[in-house]
C-alpha cells in the first residue's frame, strides 16, 4: 500500500463544456513528496488539483487517487483530501470564528484542534468576531487555510497557497506543509511564486497545455 | 456514517438559519413580496365573500413565489464562494446536506406562513374551527415540508453550474403546482368557504404527505449524484 | 456503436422498416375509419372524430414516459450503466413531449367545438400541461451538459420522478370534479360505453400510434448515439488542437 | 460631456442587452414565473367575468413580479465581481449609467409585457378596440418607462454594499404601487372592462407620464450620489 | 503643478462600519515614483488604494491626489486614476474581446489601443471569443490587466498585481509599470511579493495597522 503512488494519472483527459483542460496527464506522485505544480496560465494546474479531488470527472484515461479509481468513482477518495482552491469557499454573513466551527463539525475536528488551527493561522483573537465580508483579502486567505488545516487530509491539493498571504503567512503555510509532509501526508501546491514553491517542494512538475513537459 | 449524517444535517440547518437571521432575506425581502400579493388582492377583487373563497388560495400563492425566492437564495450562499464544492470535497454526506438544507427551508416557510395566515385571518376576514385548525396545521406542516423537500432537490440540481439557476422555475413550477392545489383544497376545508366540510380536506393531506415521502426519499437518495458537475 | 454509426447511410434497419411500415398502414386506416367509417356522435356530430387523434396520442404519451422511466431505472440499476438506457430514454420522452403536445393541441381545438372555449382551467387540462412541462424540463436537464454518464445520472433521478405524475393526471377527472371527459374506456367499472366501431378504430388508433413511437424512438435513438459519437470524435480533435499548443 | 453620456449610455445598454440574450433570465427565470402568476389567478378564480375584470390588474401584477427579478439581477451583474467600483472609478458619467440601465430594463421590461398582454388575451379572453389600443400602447410606455427609472435608481442604491439587496422590495414597493394602481386602472378602460370607457383611461395615463418624467429627471440628477458608497 | 506631489494624505483616517482601516495615514507621493506598499494582511493597503481612487471616503485629516481633495470631491480625480483592486471587474457572461471593448468605449480608447492591450495581456487571439466565466484565474486577472492598460491614466494604482499571473505575464506588468512611469505616469503597487517589487519600486512604504510605519 504504502508503496503505490498516492496520485496515480496515466493519460487522463478532463473536459469543460468540450473543452480539455487536461489533455492526457500522465503522473505519478508517491507518498510524502511535496510537489511543485508550476506552468503559465490556462495551463491546467487548478483542473489537475480538482480532478484529484474528485471535483471533475477523468473522462479518459485512468486516474487513480490514494487508490481509488476517479474514473468510477469520485466520491470515496474526498474525505480523505483536502483541497484549498482559488476561491475560499466561505460564508460571508458569518463570522470567521462560525465558519471555522462549521468546517470543523462538519470534517468531524475536535474544538482543541479548531482553535489550535485558528491560532496558526492568527484569525483568532478579535479577528473571530468579525464576518468574513469584513476582512482583508489576505484574512479571508487565512480563514480559508484555518478550515484545511483542521482537516488532517492524506493528500493535500493547494492552489496558489501563497496568494494574498503576507510574509509571515507565507512562513507559516510552508512550516505547515511541511509539517504535513514530515506527517505523512502527501502534498500538491500550484504556484506561480516559484522561487519561494521550489524551496517547499521535493520535486518540480510542469504542465503546458494540458500535457506535462518533459523536465529538461 | 448515520450519525455523521445528522450531525451534518444539524449543522447545514443551522449554518442556514444564521445567515437567515443575519441577512434577514425572509423578513425584509420575502414578507413584503408576499404581503403585496395579499394586499393587492384584497385591492382588485374588493368584495368580501370572493376574497374569503379565495383566501387559501393566496396564502398559499404568496407562500410559492416566496419560496422560489428562498431556494435560490440558499442555493446562491453556497456556490457566491465555493462553499458547495468544498462541502463536496470535503466527503461530506450529501444527504446531510439534503436534510439540513430542508430542514432550514421548512423552517422559514412555516415561519412565512403563519404571517401569512395571520394576515389573511385579518385582511380577509376569515375564521377557522377547532378540527379546522388540527386539518390546517397538519396540512400545513406536509406541504410544507414537500416544498422545503423539492425546492432542495431541484435547487441543488441547478446549483451546480453558472447560468444554470434560470432552469429552476421551470423545473420547479409544474411539480409545485399540484402542491399548492392539494393544499388549497385542505385549506378552503379548513375554514370551510365555499360550503365544503373539514372532513373533506383530510383526502388532500394525504396526498401532501405522500408528495413529500415522495421527494424526501427521491431527495435522500439523489441528492449526491444531483449537485455533481 | 461506433460500426453502425460511421458505416450506414442512414439510421434505419429491417426492425425499424417494418415498424415503418406498420405505422403507416395502421394510421392509414385509422385516418379512413376517423373520418368516413364511423358514425357520428349523437351528442357531438363530426367533432368526435378529432378522439381518434386526441385519446391515442394522450395514451401513447404516457406510454412514452414510461417507457423512459424504465429505460432510466435501467441505467440506474444496471452494473454497467450502459448508454444504451439513457438514450432510449431520451429519445421516447422526447417523442411523449411531441405526442403531449398533440394532445392538447387537439383536445382544445375539440374544447373551441363542444365547450365553446380553447382552454378551461380545468384538472384534467391543468395537470395534463404540468406532465408537458415536467418533460419539457426533463429535456432541459438533459442539455445541460456535461459528459454522457453524468446527464444520464442527472436525467433518470428526474425521470423517475416526474413518471409519478402521470397518475395525477389519469385519476385527476375523479379527484377533482371535472368538465372533461371521465375515464370511459378506461373506466374502473370495466364497463365500456361506446359503439363497437368507433370502439375499434380508437384502439387501432392506439395501436398505430405505439408503433409510430417505437418507429420514432428507434432512429431517435440512433441518431442519439451518432451524436455522442460526435462528441467522442469532436473531443478527439480538441485534444490533438490542444497537443499542438503545447508544441509551440 | 453629454456626448459621452450617451456613448457610455448606449455601452452600458448594449452589455446589459447582451448578457441578457446569453444568459436568458427573461425568458426562462421570468416568463415563466410571470405565467405561474397568470395561471394560478386563472386557476384560482375560476369564473370567467372576474377574470375579465381583474386582467389588467394581474397583467401589471406579474410585471411587477418580475420587475423585482429583473432589477436585482441587472445590479447582481454589476457588483458579482467589483464591476460597479470600477465603474464608478473609470470616472464614468453615472447619468451615462443611469440612462443606459434604465434603456436596457425598459426594453426587458416591454419584451415582458408584450407576452403578459397577448396571454391575457388569449387566457382570459379580453378584447380591445381601435382607440383602446392607443391608449393601451401609450400606457405601457408610459408605466415602463416609470418603473424602469424607478427600479434603476433604487436598484443602484442597494446594489452599493452587501447585504443591503434585501432592502430593495423594501423601498421599491410603495413607490411602484401607485404605477401599478394607475396602469391598472388605464388598462381597464382600453379594455373596456366593468363598464369604464377609453376616455377615462387618459388620465391615469397623464399621472404615469408625470411619475416617469419625475424619477427619470431625479435619477439623472442623484444616480451619482446613491451608487457611492 | 509637477513638482505637487500627486498624492497627498496627512494623517488621513478612512473607517469601514467604524472599523477605521486607515488610522491616520501620512504619505506623500511625487510624479513618476514607483512606489511599493508593503505590510501584513489587514494593515490597510487596498483601503489606501481605493481611498486614493476616491472609492472610500476620508473621514478625517486630508486627502489630496492629483491637486483634486478627496474630502470635498472625491469624484472629478476619478478618471485620472486607474485602479487595479483584488476583484477584476469584469462581466462573466461575455467574452474578453466584450469585455474589453466596453471598457475601452467607456474610458473613449480607439480600436488601436485595445488590440494593442490585449496583445501584450496575451487575451488575443483564441482567447478572445471564450467567456470570461471559462477562463481560469490568471487569464481572468490578465483580462483584468488589459482594461487597465486602454485607461492610460496618470496615476496608477494597484492592489497586487502579480496575483495570479505566470511567469510572463509578470514580467509583461513589470514592464508595462516601468513604461507608465517613464512616460509620466505615477505608480503605487501594493504588493507581498516583496522581492520582486522592490526591483520594480523607485521606493517602498510600509503599512501597519492603518498606519505609515517609520522606515528604519
Ligand atoms: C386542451 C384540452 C384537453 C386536454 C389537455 C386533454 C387531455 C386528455 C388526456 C391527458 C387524456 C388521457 C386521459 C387518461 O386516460 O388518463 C384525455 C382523454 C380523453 N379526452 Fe381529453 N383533453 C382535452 C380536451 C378534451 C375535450 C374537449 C374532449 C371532449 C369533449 C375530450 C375527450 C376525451 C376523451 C373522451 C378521452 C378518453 C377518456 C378515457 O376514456 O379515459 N378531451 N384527454
Ligand atoms: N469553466 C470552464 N469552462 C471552460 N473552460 C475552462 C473552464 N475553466 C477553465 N477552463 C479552461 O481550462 C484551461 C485550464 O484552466 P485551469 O484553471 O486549470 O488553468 P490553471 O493552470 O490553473 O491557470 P492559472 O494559472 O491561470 O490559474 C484554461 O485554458 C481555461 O481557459
Ligand atoms: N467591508 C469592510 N468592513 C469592515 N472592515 C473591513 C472591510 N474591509 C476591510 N476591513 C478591515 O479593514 C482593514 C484593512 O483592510 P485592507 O483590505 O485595506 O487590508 P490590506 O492591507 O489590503 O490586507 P491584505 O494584504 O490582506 O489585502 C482590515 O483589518 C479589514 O479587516
Ligand atoms: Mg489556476
Ligand atoms: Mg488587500
Amino acid at each position: 500500500m504504502s508503496t503505490a503512488p498516492v496520485v496515480d494519472f496515466v493519460d487522463a483527459v478532463a473536459v469543460y463544456n468540450g473543452y480539455p483542460a487536461l489533455a492526457g496527464v500522465t503522473m505519478q506522485v508517491m507518498r510524502n513528496e511535496i510537489v511543485l505544480l508550476q506552468g503559465p496560465n490556462g495551463a491546467g494546474k487548478s483542473t489537475f488539483l480538482r480532478a484529484c479531488a474528485g471535483l471533475v470527472p477523468v473522462v479518459r484515461g485512468s486516474a487513480h487517487v490514494l487508490g481509488c479509481d476517479l474514473v468510477i468513482d469520485r466520491e470515496s477518495v474526498r474525505e480523505r483530501v483536502g483541497l484549498l482552491g482559488h476561491q475560499n469557499g466561505l460564508f460571508a454573513d458569518l463570522t470567521v470564528m462560525e465558519n471555522v466551527s462549521f468546517w470543523s463539525t462538519v470534517v468531524g475536528a475536535t474544538t482543541a484542534e479548531r482553535g489550535a488551527a485558528m491560532q496558526r493561522m492568527a484569525v483568532d483573537g478579535q479577528l473571530a468576531n468579525r464576518r468574513i465580508s469584513e476582512l482583508s483579502a489576505g484574512q479571508k486567505r487565512r480563514c480559508a487555510l484555518a478550515c484545511l488545516v483542521v482537516r488532517r487530509a492524506e493528500l493535500w491539493l493547494l492552489d496558489e497557497p501563497h496568494a494574498g498571504l503576507d510574509a509571515k503567512g507565507r512562513d507559516e503555510i510552508d512550516l505547515i506543509i511541511k509539517e504535513a509532509a514530515s506527517a505523512g501526508a502527501t502534498v500538491v501546491v500550484a504556484s506561480h511564486e516559484i522561487e519561494r514553491a521550489k524551496n517547499l517542494a521535493t520535486r518540480t512538475v510542469s504542465l503546458v497545455a494540458g500535457q506535462v513537459r518533459d523536465l529538461s | 456514517m448515520s450519525m455523521s449524517v445528522s450531525r451534518v444535517a444539524r449543522a447545514v440547518a443551522a449554518k442556514d438559519l444564521r445567515i437567515e437571521l443575519r441577512t434577514r432575506v425572509v423578513t425584509n425581502q420575502v414578507l413584503p413580496f408576499s404581503g403585496l400579493v395579499m394586499i393587492m388582492f384584497a385591492f382588485a377583487l374588493d368584495s368580501d365573500d370572493v376574497l374569503q373563497r379565495v383566501a387559501g388560495g393566496l396564502v398559499w400563492l404568496a407562500t410559492l413565489f416566496s419560496m422560489f425566492i428562498l431556494v435560490q437564495r440558499t442555493f446562491a450562499v453556497e456556490t457566491y464562494d465555493g462553499a458547495l464544492d468544498s462541502l463536496r470535497v470535503a466527503g461530506v454526506q450529501p444527504q446531510g446536506i439534503f436534510l439540513g438544507k430542508s430542514l432550514a427551508l421548512f423552517i422559514e416557510l412555516l415561519v412565512l406562513e403563519v404571517v401569512l395566515f395571520i394576515s389573511a385571518v385579518v385582511l380577509y376576514r376569515v375564521s377557522v374551527g377547532g378540527l379546522g385548525a388540527v386539518l390546517l396545521v397538519t396540512c400545513v406542516l406536509c406541504a410544507t415540508a414537500g416544498l422545503a423537500f423539492v425546492g432542495t432537490l431541484y435547487g441543488g440540481l441547478t446549483a451546480g453550474a453558472r447560468g444554470r439557476e434560470t432552469l429552476l422555475p421551470l423545473l420547479l413550477l409544474p411539480v409545485v403546482a399540484p402542491v399548492l392545489i392539494c393544499a388549497t383544497r385542505a385549506t378552503e376545508s379548513a375554514f370551510e368557504s365555499g360550503g365544503v366540510t373539514v372532513g373533506e380536506g383530510w383526502a388532500w393531506v394525504a396526498v401532501l404527505a405522500t408528495f413529500a415521502c415522495v421527494f424526501g426519499l427521491g431527495g435522500l437518495l439523489s441528492f449526491g449524484s444531483l449537485i455533481e458537475e | 456503436m461506433t460500426t453502425a454509426t460511421v458505416n450506414s447511410k442512414g439510421v434505419g434497419t429491417p426492425t425499424t422498416r417494418i415498424y415503418g411500415a406498420l405505422a403507416i398502414v395502421a394510421l392509414g386506416w385509422v385516418l379512413l375509419g376517423g373520418l368516413f367509417f364511423t358514425p357520428e356522435d349523437v351528442v357531438q356530430g363530426d367533432a368526435v372524430r378529432i378522439m381518434y387523434v386526441h385519446v391515442p396520442t394522450a395514451w401513447v404519451a404516457y406510454l412514452a414516459f414510461i417507457v423512459t422511466g424504465i429505460a432510466s431505472a435501467c441505467w440506474l440499476i444496471g452494473k454497467k450503466h450502459s448508454l444504451g438506457f439513457d438514450r432510449v430514454a431520451g429519445a421516447s420522452a422526447e417523442v411523449g413531449v411531441v405526442f403531449m403536445a398533440m394532445t392538447l393541441l387537439s383536445g382544445s381545438l375539440w374544447g373551441r367545438i363542444t365547450w365553446g372555449t380553447y382552454w378551461v382551467w380545468d384538472p384534467r387540462l391543468t395537470t395534463t400541461a404540468f406532465l408537458f412541462v415536467t418533460y419539457v424540463g426533463y429535456l432541459a436537464v438533459r442539455g445541460l451538459g456535461g459528459s454522457p454518464e453524468q446527464r444520464a445520472r442527472r436525467s433518470s433521478v428526474i425521470a423517475l420522478l416526474a413518471v409519478l405524475e402521470i397518475p395525477l393526471v389519469h385519476f385527476s377527472v375523479v379527484l377533482w370534479r371535472s368538465l372533461h371527459q371521465q375515464a370511459s374506456v378506461l373506466s374502473p367499472d370495466g364497463d365500456i360505453k361506446m359503439d363497437g366501431l368507433m370502439l375499434f378504430t380508437l384502439l387501432f388508433g392506439v395501436f398505430g400510434f405505439s408503433v409510430l413511437f417505437a418507429w420514432l424512438v428507434s432512429h431517435r435513438q440512433r441518431i442519439m448515439a451518432m451524436q455522442d459519437a460526435l462528441q467522442t470524435n469532436a473531443l478527439d480533435a480538441a485534444v490533438s488542437e490542444r497537443l499542438r499548443e503545447a508544441q509551440v
